[in-house]
């Protein structure tokens, strides 16, 4: 069993009305023989051990802990100090995980009374992870909000790399001072105008975009459309990761479908009557996918 | 002698096993059943739907710890499915829609089966059909396969024939397409039935009487949920399954009157959790039980409740899982 | 103009309110609902047999802030109910096997009414009988009492000459008994529909057809639990019925169903916990909603529920609650 | 929303095959406007804010928590004293309650987790009480294992009362050393003879019985059974406090019935034929019960 480290709020989401009163945490996880993870990879997180709520929940690994001694830091071939913190209940160090989320509902609400030293189940890394093999063009990574979470350990293997982050406001820009310290071109822009540029983070995105960008992204559905529309426009390639509701998390279930276009057909809302299979799962063939790939229109 | 079967068809109790302290003073209890001729070396199944083919649980837990794996829904040609979202959770439970998305029977047989085959755990394949011919074709395909210990027809499917009425909730539909499938198999042939239904002993007695040789019970119930801030269904499909902790009273009571009715073997499903939500399973009448929705909660819940069943056995005397069965005292 | 009812027929909105911060921007939205005549200050209602005859809740909350207090279902004479252990928990739910216990109508009349009539809330009154002559002599008897509102029909109870078949679970008997009680009764007669059936809308259009003015659905599905370790039943009857949160899946379907199958106001039930759960049920076609189990586990859910659909109202700009009534965007 | 003041097992009571490894707790529970309560009440706890566990669990009240401040100790007219404790991380004093409970399920499981300063949500003073009119009859208290919980309050209400307290073992003996500061006269038993005498409650009670003795008893259906047979053939008053499983706690769902006797007929299983309803229910009209009432066949 895994062991809670941490568990702090790093930003104050204001409350909203499809919300409520949410908020941005840090959760670090203590986890022996820790496997390898990727970029863009998440697990499945059992919260608690009564039967409410019942299903595991999926959340990307935002951070690698290190194995060196607090309140040292390491270096983690990732381009970034990763200093390891709480330790006060269980002397905690790595190795383990930190995991960025959003209390969005019952889940992550309850997530918010994880205590250091409380046992946690972890399920994974699952799923796929951004290609790194077009390392050589100019990435632009294109995140809104809770959608920073893959980027972190995105940004420490990449050569060169451009954040764009958007948010809703100053307060939905989780984790914001990690990138600062980061070498990494970065920009910032918020609808309310509160911090960095006023407007859409895809209003950044077509000021940066050249024939050379590769474009990695991840945030709400509407963000992702807009920014695959854009991309395909460019005709510059681009990934999603995306985020649909989730049971097994390992390509089960097949709950976690994702309509995409078939080899034959690309064009819009035909009908598919070959035995091709037109859903993906997004835990398995996923999350990250070619936005080419996805049929936007059922999104 | 069960316990021959425990080690293995191919000799091998393989894989990670609690260590136990061994305790000369307690008789080692016969955890097999047999299921209409299907001898298992335990009474621990995964359900239809929840686990795959097998391959997508093979890299977190043991499958040579199962008594059967029974694989997802097949049909004769491959189906999509239904449009997402398709699962939703609720109170203790989830609603799916899938949509009996699969890849096809063919499919299986040449891409799925044989990564199956390699365990020592019995392999029943769940089908199903639109139309009493589809049911047949499916059938005989299988019939000739090898590998496959025994077939699960699900009759919670629309007919299209009867104006897409469920086969599993009119005892004349029921009785009719399995009497055809009869036909079309030699091998062990077991009924699942839907709890959609007024009585579920109706049902019962028509499968029986048509033929089957073991009934397992429950499929999902039908059910719905709404997001009541954007006013939408949560499911793509709107209805959808309900499965879980929470139905498990309700599958308890259909198993308890199926086990007073028809002399058949029952499979209990719905809801199981732990090894007690099993052991309840089988007093009220099962001879063996099947894990759906858990396995999504926990990968190696199935071999904890093989474990818990032979716990439960071993501290209660109970020398064979089988003197369980229908043991309600009332 | 539903502010005026909400205010009170006897002209005083009495008793524990929050007090709001009054919002001069945000309209107050109408919460008042009219289910076959009765017109109801809110859309909240407590379900027959969890909410005793109101007495019992009365220290505990503000009886004036409900829309309607169903009592617990009448016989023509008392009933001593069924043998315990009578109630168990389930996941996210509970079995119960009350057995329908009552004080009878007579001592309901007597004893219990008075003190609800000093109430500013309606009072509904649910009753059974085991035989169609039993539904109407009790009919006949609250038709001439003063201080109701309207009846409450509980169809799910067997029926002596039809072998203990229930009343709620045949389409024919529904039509008979439902259209006897018509007749010994001009007050608004609402039917409670049993979910332990196929197809809900075959028994709801069978009561629409015999002259029913409203549904409530649903009543407790059909349910059991047993001890692993005892081997018994956890309920002295066995068999009981299942409510709470676990059922709301099930209970949303079958009112949507209904919704639209017939023309008549209907009144959800099964589960609701929170004014979101009340909401949905109304995003589906409940015109009103009872609240049962939830009671026990809070007694004021019920002012909470009615609070916070009021809140939903104003924040999401609904300026009558009757517009979500049906509102479902498929 | 009442608080947690401590919570702190008292007792390792030993595994056991039907319940587990359990243990006996004290819950100190701040309430403020503590209503009265009289020896023989209990209330309705409602443990998670999730939906599992869903229902209350009924518990007496064990001892009622001064107002004076800690560590000092303030005599509540019930003949103890009355120290309140774990005041560490809320500076809790009283009014207040504290709950003797045994681990026995999900519920109680659960409840241990309870930290001082969350929140517990408590309904009651619930039920009836023991009579205290027989004040000046000898009073033997009969309590087995977490039975004991209504006799501290109710010692502390008479002039001249007998304890006698019986359970498996001496790990099954909550709260001995409570008893043993109060001056009544107490005698224990357990069924492995680890702590007093070796054997069954009953018979402590046999010895000690006599023509003027009323009998109070709380413990497990069996001993009350037995308790109640003893006192019949006495023929002196026994009352007991039963112990049902609860939905409501205030006489709303019927759920608690018990069988009674009815007024013309006390035979055994003799079919009622009158109005007269023959269940009574646990919460309203209990828990506490004249024993000749009880149906004692159907317990
Ligand atoms: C591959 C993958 C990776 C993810 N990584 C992260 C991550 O790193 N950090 C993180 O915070 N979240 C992440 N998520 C989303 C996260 O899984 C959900 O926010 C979480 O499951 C919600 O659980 P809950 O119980 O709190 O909400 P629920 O009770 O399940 O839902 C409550 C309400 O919140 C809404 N809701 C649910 N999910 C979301 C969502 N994702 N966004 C907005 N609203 C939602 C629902 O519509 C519902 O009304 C990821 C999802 C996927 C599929
Ligand atoms: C009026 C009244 C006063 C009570 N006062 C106290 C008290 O002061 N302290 C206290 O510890 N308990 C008391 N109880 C008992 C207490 O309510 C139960 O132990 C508790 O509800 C069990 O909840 P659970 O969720 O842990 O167990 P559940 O999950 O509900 O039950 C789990 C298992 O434990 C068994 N079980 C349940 N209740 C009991 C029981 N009472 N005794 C033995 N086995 C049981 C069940 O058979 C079941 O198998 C009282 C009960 C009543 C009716
Ligand atoms: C996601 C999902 C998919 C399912 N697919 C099938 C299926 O293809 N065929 C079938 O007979 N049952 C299917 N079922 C039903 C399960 O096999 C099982 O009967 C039901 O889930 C109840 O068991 P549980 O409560 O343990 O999950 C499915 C269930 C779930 C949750
Ligand atoms: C303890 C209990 C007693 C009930 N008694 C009655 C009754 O007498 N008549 C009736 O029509 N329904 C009765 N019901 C059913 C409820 O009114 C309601 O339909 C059901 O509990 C589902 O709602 P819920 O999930 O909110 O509890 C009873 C339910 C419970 C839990
Ligand atoms: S979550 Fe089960 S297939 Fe993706
Ligand atoms: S617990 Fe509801 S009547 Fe006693």
């Amino acid at each position: 069993m895994a062991k809670v480290l941490y568990n702090k709020r790093v930003l104050a989401f204001p409350y909203t009305e499809d919300f409520g009163a949410g908020g941005y945490y840090k959760l670090g996880i203590r986890w022996e023989d820790l496997p390898p993870i990727e970029p863009g990879q998440f697990i499945m997180l059992r919260i608690a051990k009564q039967i409410d709520p019942l299903l595991r929940r999926p959340f990307g690994v935002y951070k690698i802990l290190g194995h060196g001694a607090c309140p040292h830091t390491k270096n983690f071939g990732m381009g970034a100090c990763l200093p390891v913190r709480g330790r006060t209940q269980t002397g905690g160090k790595g190795p383990g995980i930190e995991i960025l989320y959003r209390v969005v509902g019952r889940g992550t609400r309850l997530m918010t009374d994880l205590k250091p030293g409380d046992s946690v189940d972890v399920l994974g890394p699952l799923g796929n992870s951004f290609p790194l093999e077009i390392r050589s063009q100019e990435v632009i990574m294109v995140a809104g909000g809770i959608g920073i979470v893959p980027f972190y350990m995105l940004a420490g293997k990449l050569k060169k790399a451009r954040l764009l982050f958007g948010g809703r406001s100053k307060d939905d820009l989780p984790a914001l001072e990690d990138f600062k310290k980061l070498k990494i071109d970065m920009e910032v822009s918020t609808d309310d105008g509160s911090v960095g540029e006023k407007g859409l983070v895809t209003g950044l995105l077509l000021k940066r975009l050249s024939k050379n960008s590769v474009v990695y992204a991840c945030g709400s559905k509407g963000m992702l459309k807009e920014v695959a529309r854009i991309a395909e426009g460019a005709d510059i390639p681009c990934y999603v990761s995306l985020d649909n509701a989730m049971a097994c998390g390992i390509g089960a279930c097949l709950g976690c479908a994702v309509k995409v276009k078939g080899q034959g057909a690309r064009g819009k809302g035909q009908e598919k009557q070959t035995s091709e299979l037109i859903y993906k799962m997004v835990c398995k063939d996923g999350p990250v996918f070619d936005a080419r790939e996805i049929e936007w229109e059922e999104i | 002698m069960g316990r021959d079967l425990k080690m293995g068809v191919r000799g091998q109790g393989s894989g990670v096993r609690k260590t136990k302290t061994p305790n000369p003073e307690s008789r080692i209890p016969d955890l097999s059943v047999n299921i209409a001729g299907i001898q298992l070396k335990n009474s621990v199944m995964t359900a239809s739907g929840t686990f795959g083919y097998g391959e997508e649980y093979a890299p977190y837990m043991n499958l040579n710890r199962l008594g059967a794996v029974v694989v997802k829904g097949l049909s004769l040609k491959p189906r999509q499915g239904n449009p997402p979202p398709r699962i939703v959770e609720t109170a203790a439970g989830m609603l799916n829609s899938i949509g009996l998305q699969n890849v096809g029977v063919e499919a299986f047989i040449e891409k799925k089966l044989p990564f199956l085959r390699k365990f020592d755990t019995k392999v029943i394949v769940n089908f199903f059909g639109d139309s009493i011919d589809d049911y047949c074709e499916v059938a005989k395909v299988l019939d000739t396969t090898d590998g496959i210990a025994g077939l699960e027809m699900n009759i919670s499917c629309p007919n299209k024939q009867a104006g897409w009425l469920e086969f599993g909730t009119n005892p004349d539909l029921t009785f009719r397409v399995v009497s055809a499938v009869r036909r079309f198999t030699k091998l062990p042939l077991i009924v699942k039935l839907s709890p959609n239904v007024m009585d579920i002993t109706v049902i019962a007695k028509a499968a029986a009487d048509a033929g089957a040789d073991a009934l397992s019970l429950i499929n999902t119930l039908s059910g719905m949920a709404v997001d009541a801030y954007t006013r939408r269904p949560k499911l793509g499909n709107i209805i959808g399954g309900l499965s879980g902790p929470a139905i498990k009273p309700v599958a308890l009571k259909m198993v308890w009157q199926a086990f007073k009715t028809v002399k058949l073997p029952l499979i209990g499903i719905g809801g199981i959790m732990t090894a007690e939500d099993a052991i309840e399973f089988m007093i009220v009448g099962a001879s063996a039980i099947q894990i759906g929705t858990a396995n999504f909660v926990d990968p190696q819940v199935s071999v904890k409740i093989a474990d818990g069943i032979e716990e439960y056995c071993q501290k209660n005397k109970i020398a064979a899982v089988k003197e369980l069965v229908g043991s309600l005292r009332v």
